[in-house]
């Protein structure tokens, strides 16, 4: 996508980001004021941690630490291995002291899985750290891009805004694209979620010093901050942070784009700051572009200047069933029956206890799941509150969803085509470009589940995807094959010409035509009566064997 | 489909079907009522009358069909076709026409293909169409509550009056307007077959577009400046008053974003950039004025209550411009050239079969895509 | 009101707009036809690329390719169970047909399993390997065999020609890497909305 | 230039070979629901509509009137029109291997399509110069080649419907057409 690429290095060269229309969305009610009254809270140290690993195979674990083993607060736990393709691994840390009790699958409130191994912790409760070495802002000031690269991989922080993608891999897939704009995105469009918004209030000039360091890691020409225009104290606390603050070397702009869902999506920020849409199935970074959520600029911060490693979030908990619903700085690990307890869960109004806002979010299981890196928000849904869908009418065409589609899909269709289970209309449709944000099941008068039928054929294109490259690939072994036995009957033709013309030892004869012949290399008769006389050792082992399993039934 | 446990969103809007056919049967309402106003009960007695039958015939189909009544039928759609197509049909028509069109619509033109969501076409337009090709006499003229002052009418062919006035109309709103209405939606209500033959050989009242098409521009203008007495309430101010209300009731359903400007800007626009283009004072009187295309018949509820109906319009952003263009010059061009009187039905018809195509071809530029038609993401062939 | 337009301007612009949508038309076609040529060259590649590439012959054809020559010139496309429902949708889909049952005189469909040797039991006889359409199974003469899970297509051919029955075909316990898509289809798109 | 204009109007919707003259009808209901392959269909049988009525106008008026054998007339278009959609077929099959594939046996019912004669008897009945039968033979074809597109594009609209099992298939296939014919009729008169 060459054309694109010209395209942002154009408008970027030039002053121009401005707030542009994006297509779509919705206004729904955001339900943000009442976790925003008070300010971010300290939970106190729950008895027992659930440290997710973010993985559910050991394999990918290399421990540093034994079961049993005291650990101290920032202690380095685990290394998390990302996989090949990432190449490198991620660090788990301790949130508090105590000892190391057991590692198993857990579940966990994360976006993606619901079960990832987990290390018990026992807090002794003393919260003993081992020590922090804070940078003076000289050193700060020097270290190079790739050494704050290095130092918030250490401290193992993964996109707070919910993707969890980890931010060190996310900056290094710039790298190669050579990265003009980093955007922080402090939009948190979505209803229910606040942790953004209260993190900004109080911590503005953290973010603000924690971009600038995301900004000069990534050697971003640029750097914006874009916020909704619904968050007026967040604003004012921005740009009082960001006139205050001296450590920018270059100049960082604060974008209040409208209010709207879901304004905070990565392609739709992108396309409302700089007009680039950024291509299908690629990267922001192929665009020259990375957006980085202002929760990972914190915790970027706190991790490079700080040296302290991610060891909490922000998390947002709210709901009608709470009666002090708020923002707290939770220890990664707290399970979510402790986070309620602490806002005072009345257990007989929730009805559902809900991951991430309204829109987007995934219904938990149990209430006994722990915070993880992701976890931005909690909702304890009271009654009446995010009530089931009612039954589901036809559908009527009447395009609303259509209208509000941030992705210009047209949900009708695509519904008519996940009925008939067309995947090639469906993907013609741009079914993949979808990007689940909920907005057409929000406006749809039917009350018909868009996205999860959009879910489920995804998935059943992904797997025909799948079976295709299988496909693929068994054809060229089989190719390979064809071509093969080619090659050979030509060489035993060539070998037998050789040896008929040369006199070879006969030993070496018997070796080639072997080698040519692969079932060869002794007479046919001499073969055919010892596969017999397998073939009747077999049987008669076999015959003993059942037999042996029929005395022993 | 059924919504999984942990399936987001968990959030909605609250829109629902039911509130938004209601909304749009509450636009109708002072179209309905201007109507009333002017032309009497006729078309109250019209609405009952296709209200009962449609209900019926919807939850007989549902009965046959084994699915649950109550919900379907509290959707209100099958209440929105019969006002449209109670409002389509002359007022003063027997029980039967509206009986046989409404059921046509309900059965045939939306059961048929599965029910709500599923028709192609417009089922009340569908009811409407097929009463016209097959009862052409009863589906021309309105009827007027009249009284005859100087013994029998003289009617021509085509049920225009002739020149002598025969009969004064009575006040609409008058009781015996309102007997004369009921006798002719139930002729076998009355007590003596000849009070009924007075009625049915009454005076008819056409369009204004009828009585265009039929006598000529110029006979119109003609007979309203002679201050005939037929005219003495001026139909063609009646037409007005009429679609301005429907106006009023379409630019409601705008500003609560039930329906999107796309089709009735497009329509209104067609028919009045198009009359307007062979309008000339000099020339053929039958090309009309781009007011009287406008103003002088059912532009204004086709534009805005027929040709909106979501389940047989196009539904793309830019299908829906061409749908309403497409609807525009079949409006139009039936009017003017072809034979048949009334254009809207069989306009937004033939709207309804290019529908598909138009959503078909007429898809948005998806997000991210540098062109309209998405690349299928197969591996590439050799 | 004024005379808009005289006549013959009213008769030109129709003419022009007539003219126009006809172009439109036209040129529509004429891309389609464009399009359709560049794919018609490859039908057979076209329909063996949406064969599964078991080779299992039990459509009849010694693999995937020749069946896909012989649907171009005329076959029944109803003959691959190992491709399931989707390769008769799709088949049936670039050929335009209606879609129809699986012909059962070629098999039933079956859930993708592969060939496990009990390796006890193996005489190293090296009739399955040369029975193995895609060179899965290892082995020499005499020798014991296995079979590499992760290439094995499932086509059952090596199963006949055992003199001891010792193959069996079994759930395949992982998926193979070669099967992972690269990630980027789905999954980039989905994370997009979150933050 | 009206006149033309008009006959074409006319031709492809007041007088609409398939549903308002019911010829070759057949065709909607065989046609296929993929609208790629639908244009395709509707192309080639513009093609034959149009080349065919317009060689046998032509032969029409220029060879079997001068000579006097008018009463040939039947035979020479039959045979005009087997000639004609057999050499396009053959074309077909040999360039475009896979529309023939896809297309299958349908596009047989183009060559032995009732439409075919029947528009060219109406384009030479109906027409009094050459200009004339060409307009109608295009306005004919096209109408035709219209109502196929559309129609593909309507049964593909229905076909996730939940129609009734009595009325699956071909009957609300035929009940489409009717209230489709019904939208066309509404043209009458359009000259």
């Amino acid at each position: 996508m060459s054309v694109y690429r010209q395209l942002a290095t154009r408008l970027l060269g030039h002053d121009s980001l401005f707030v542009r229309r994006t297509f779509g969305g919705i206004h729904p009610p955001a339900f943000k004021q009442h976790s925003l009254r008070s300010r971010i809270m300290d939970t106190p140290i729950p008895a027992q941690l659930h440290i997710p690993l973010n993985t559910t195979q050991r394999e990918s674990l290399s421990m540093l630490v034994a079961i049993g083993e005291r650990v101290r607060k920032y202690q380095k736990l685990a290394e998390v291995s990302l996989g090949d393709d990432h190449g490198t691994s991620l660090p788990v840390h301790a949130p508090t002291s105590g000892v190391m009790r057991a590692l198993a699958l857990a579940p966990v409130a994360d976006h993606e899985s619901s079960e990832q191994l987990c290390l018990t912790l026992e807090a002794d409760g003393r919260d003993e750290a081992i020590a922090l070495r804070p940078e003076a802002n000289a050193a700060i000031e020097r270290l190079s891009g790739a050494e704050i690269q290095v130092r918030i991989r250490d401290a193992g922080i993964l996109g707070m805004g919910g993707a969890g993608f980890p931010t060190a891999v996310k900056i290094e897939s710039g790298n190669g694209f050579g990265v003009e704009l980093l955007i922080i995105n402090c939009a948190e469009c979505e209803p229910y979620i606040s942790a953004d918004e209260a993190l900004i209030r109080e911590r503005a000039e953290h973010v603000v010093a924690g971009a600038e360091l995301l900004r000069r890691a990534c050697s971003a020409r640029r750097l914006v901050i874009a916020i909704e225009d619904s968050k007026n104290d967040a604003i004012a606390a921005l740009r009082q942070a960001l006139e205050s603050e001296t450590v920018l070397e270059t100049r960082c702009e604060l974008i209040v784009i409208p209010a709207k869902y879901p304004a905070g999506s990565e392609r739709q920020l992108i396309e409302c700051l700089t007009g680039v849409e950024v291509p299908s199935a690629e990267y922001p970074t192929g665009s020259g572009i990375l957006v980085q959520n202002c929760g990972t600029a914190h915790a970027s911060y706190e991790a490079v200047v700080l040296g302290r490693p991610c060891i909490s979030r922000i998390t947002t908990l709210c709901g009608e069933a709470l009666l002090t619903p708020k923002n707290f700085e939770v220890l990664l690990g707290s399970s979510i029956d402790f986070l309620f307890g602490l806002c005072g869960l009345k257990q007989a109004d929730l009805s559902r206890s809900v991951l991430g806002g309204s829109l987007m979010g995934r219904e938990l299981a149990s209430t006994e799941s722990v915070v993880c890196k992701t976890t931005n928000c909690l909702i304890a849904a009271g009654r009446g509150e995010l009530p089931a869908a009612p039954a589901e009418q036809a559908c009527i065409r009447c395009g609303f969803c259509a209208d509000v589609c941030p992705a210009r899909l047209l949900p009708q269709q695509l519904l008519a085509h996940c009925k008939t289970g067309d995947s090639i209309e469906l993907i013609e449709h741009g079914l993949l470009d979808c990007i689940e944000c909920g907005a057409c099941d929000y406006i749809c008068p039917s009350h018909i589940p868009l996205v999860s039928a959009f879910k489920d054929s995804k998935l059943s294109i992904d797997e025909r995807q799948r079976d295709r490259q299988r496909s693929k690939y068994w054809q060229n072994r089989f190719q390979f094959r064809q071509y093969r036995i080619k090659k050979d009957k030509e060489q035993s033709l060539a070998s037998r010409a050789e040896a008929r013309k040369s006199s070879l030892e006969p030993i070496e004869q018997a070796a080639s035509e072997a080698a040519a012949d692969g079932a060869g290399g002794f007479s046919k008769e001499q073969a055919s009566r010892e596969i017999a006389a397998a073939v009747a050792r077999v049987k008669a082992r076999r015959g003993a064997s059942s037999s042996d399993k029929d005395e022993s039934k | 489909m059924i919504r999984s446990a942990t399936g987001a969103p968990f959030q909605h809007s609250g829109n629902n079907i039911s509130s938004l056919m209601l909304s749009v049967a509450f636009a109708l309402l002072p179209g309905i009522f201007v109507s009333t106003w002017f032309f009497g009960f006729g078309i109250l007695i019209n609405i009952a009358v296709a209200l009962v039958f449609a209900l019926v015939a919807e939850a007989l189909v549902l009965l046959l069909r084994r699915k649950d009544i109550a919900p379907q039928l509290s959707d209100g759609s099958a209440l929105l076709s019969a006002l449209l197509f109670a409002i389509a049909v002359p007022p003063g028509s027997p029980w039967w026409l509206l009986a046989i069109g409404i059921v046509f619509a309900i059965v045939v033109a939306k059961h048929l293909y599965g029910g709500l969501g599923q028709n192609p076409f417009n089922p009340a337009m569908c009811g409407y169409a097929m009463l016209l090709l097959a009862y052409p006499l009863e589906m021309t003229g309105w009827h007027v509550p009249s009284e005859a002052i100087l013994g029998p009418l003289a009617v021509d062919g085509l049920g225009v009056p002739s020149a002598e006035p025969a009969r004064e109309i009575l006040n609409p709103l008058s009781l015996g307007a309102f007997k004369q209405s009921l006798l002719l939606a139930f002729p076998f209500a009355a007590s003596n077959p000849s009070e009924l033959g007075e009625f049915i050989d009454g005076l008819a009242l056409a369009t204004p577009l009828i009585e265009f098409k039929m006598a000529g521009q110029s006979a119109l203008l003609a007979a309203r400046e002679s201050g005939n007495s037929l005219f003495a309430r001026d139909s063609e101010t009646a037409w007005e008053l009429v679609n301005i209300a429907y106006l009023l009731g379409g630019l409601y359903l705008l500003f609560k974003r039930i329906i999107s400007w796309h089709i009735p800007v497009a329509i209104i626009a067609t028919v009045l950039g198009l009359s307007a283009l062979f309008y000339s004072p000099g020339g053929a009187a039958v090309y009309g004025t781009p007011y009287l295309h406008l103003f002088g018949s059912a532009t204004m509820i086709g534009a805005f209550f027929i040709a909106t109906d979501p389940v047989s319009a196009a539904t793309t952003r830019s299908g829906k411009i061409y749908y309403g263009i497409i609807i525009g010059v079949a409006i139009y061009s039936i009017r003017v050239w072809g034979s048949y009187l009334d254009s809207i039905a069989f306009a937004v018809l033939f709207g309804n079969f290019c529908a598909p195509l138009l959503d078909h071809y007429c898809r948005p530029r998806i997000f991210g895509h540098p062109t309209r038609t998405t690349t299928n993401r197969e591996p590439a062939e050799p | 009101m004024l005379p808009l337009i005289s006549f013959w301007p009213v008769q030109l612009a129709l003419v022009a707009v007539f003219c126009y949508a006809i172009t439109l038309f036209i040129r529509k076609i004429v891309l389609v036809a464009l399009q359709q040529l560049r794919t018609q060259r490859s039908l057979v590649t076209r329909i063996n690329n949406v064969l599964p590439q078991t080779q299992c012959g039990q459509c009849g054809h010694p693999g995937c390719l020749p069946y896909a020559r012989a649907i171009s010139s005329g076959e029944a496309s109803n003959k691959c169970p190992p491709g399931g429902k989707e390769t008769l949708f799709e088949l049936a889909r670039l050929l335009n047909e209606p879609i129809r049952e699986l012909d059962p005189a070629h098999g039933t469909f079956k859930a993708f399993s592969v060939a496990v040797i009990r390796e006890e039991e193996c005489i190293g006889c090296t009739k399955c390997i040369q029975a193995c359409p895609v060179d899965a199974i290892l082995g020499g003469p005499k020798r014991m065999h296995t079979v590499i899970e992760s290439e094995c297509t499932g086509c059952d051919l090596c199963v006949e020609p055992c003199p001891v029955d010792c193959i069996d075909m079994v759930a395949p316990t992982a998926v193979p890497e070669h099967a992972i898509l690269d990630s980027r289809s789905v999954s980039v798109q989905k994370s997009g909305a979150r933050t | 230039m009206t006149n033309t204009l008009s006959i074409i109007i006319a031709a492809a919707l007041v007088n609409n070979v398939l549903l308002i003259q019911f010829l070759g009808v057949s065709s909607l209901f065989y046609g296929t629901r993929r609208l790629g392959s639908a244009v395709e269909f509707a192309l080639f049988n513009f093609l034959v509509l149009f080349f065919c009525s317009l060689a046998n106008s032509i032969l029409y008026r220029y060879l079997l009137v001068p000579l006097h054998l008018e009463f040939l007339r039947l035979l020479t278009f039959v045979a005009v029109s087997a000639l004609f959609a057999t050499w396009l077929l053959r074309q077909l099959e040999r360039r475009l291997p896979l529309s023939a594939r896809q297309q299958g046996l349908l596009i047989f019912l183009s060559g032995g399509n009732s439409a075919v004669l029947g528009t060219t008897l109406l384009s030479i009945s109906a027409s009094q110069s050459i200009v004339d039968s060409t307009a109608y033979s295009f306005g004919a074809a096209l109408g035709y080649s219209l109502l196929i597109v559309g129609f593909a594009a309507l049964r593909s609209r229905i076909q996730s419907a939940d129609i009734p099992k009595p009325f699956q298939g071909s009957a609300i296939a035929l009940v489409t057409a009717g209230l489709v014919a019904i939208s066309l009729l509404g043209f009458a008169g359009l000259t």
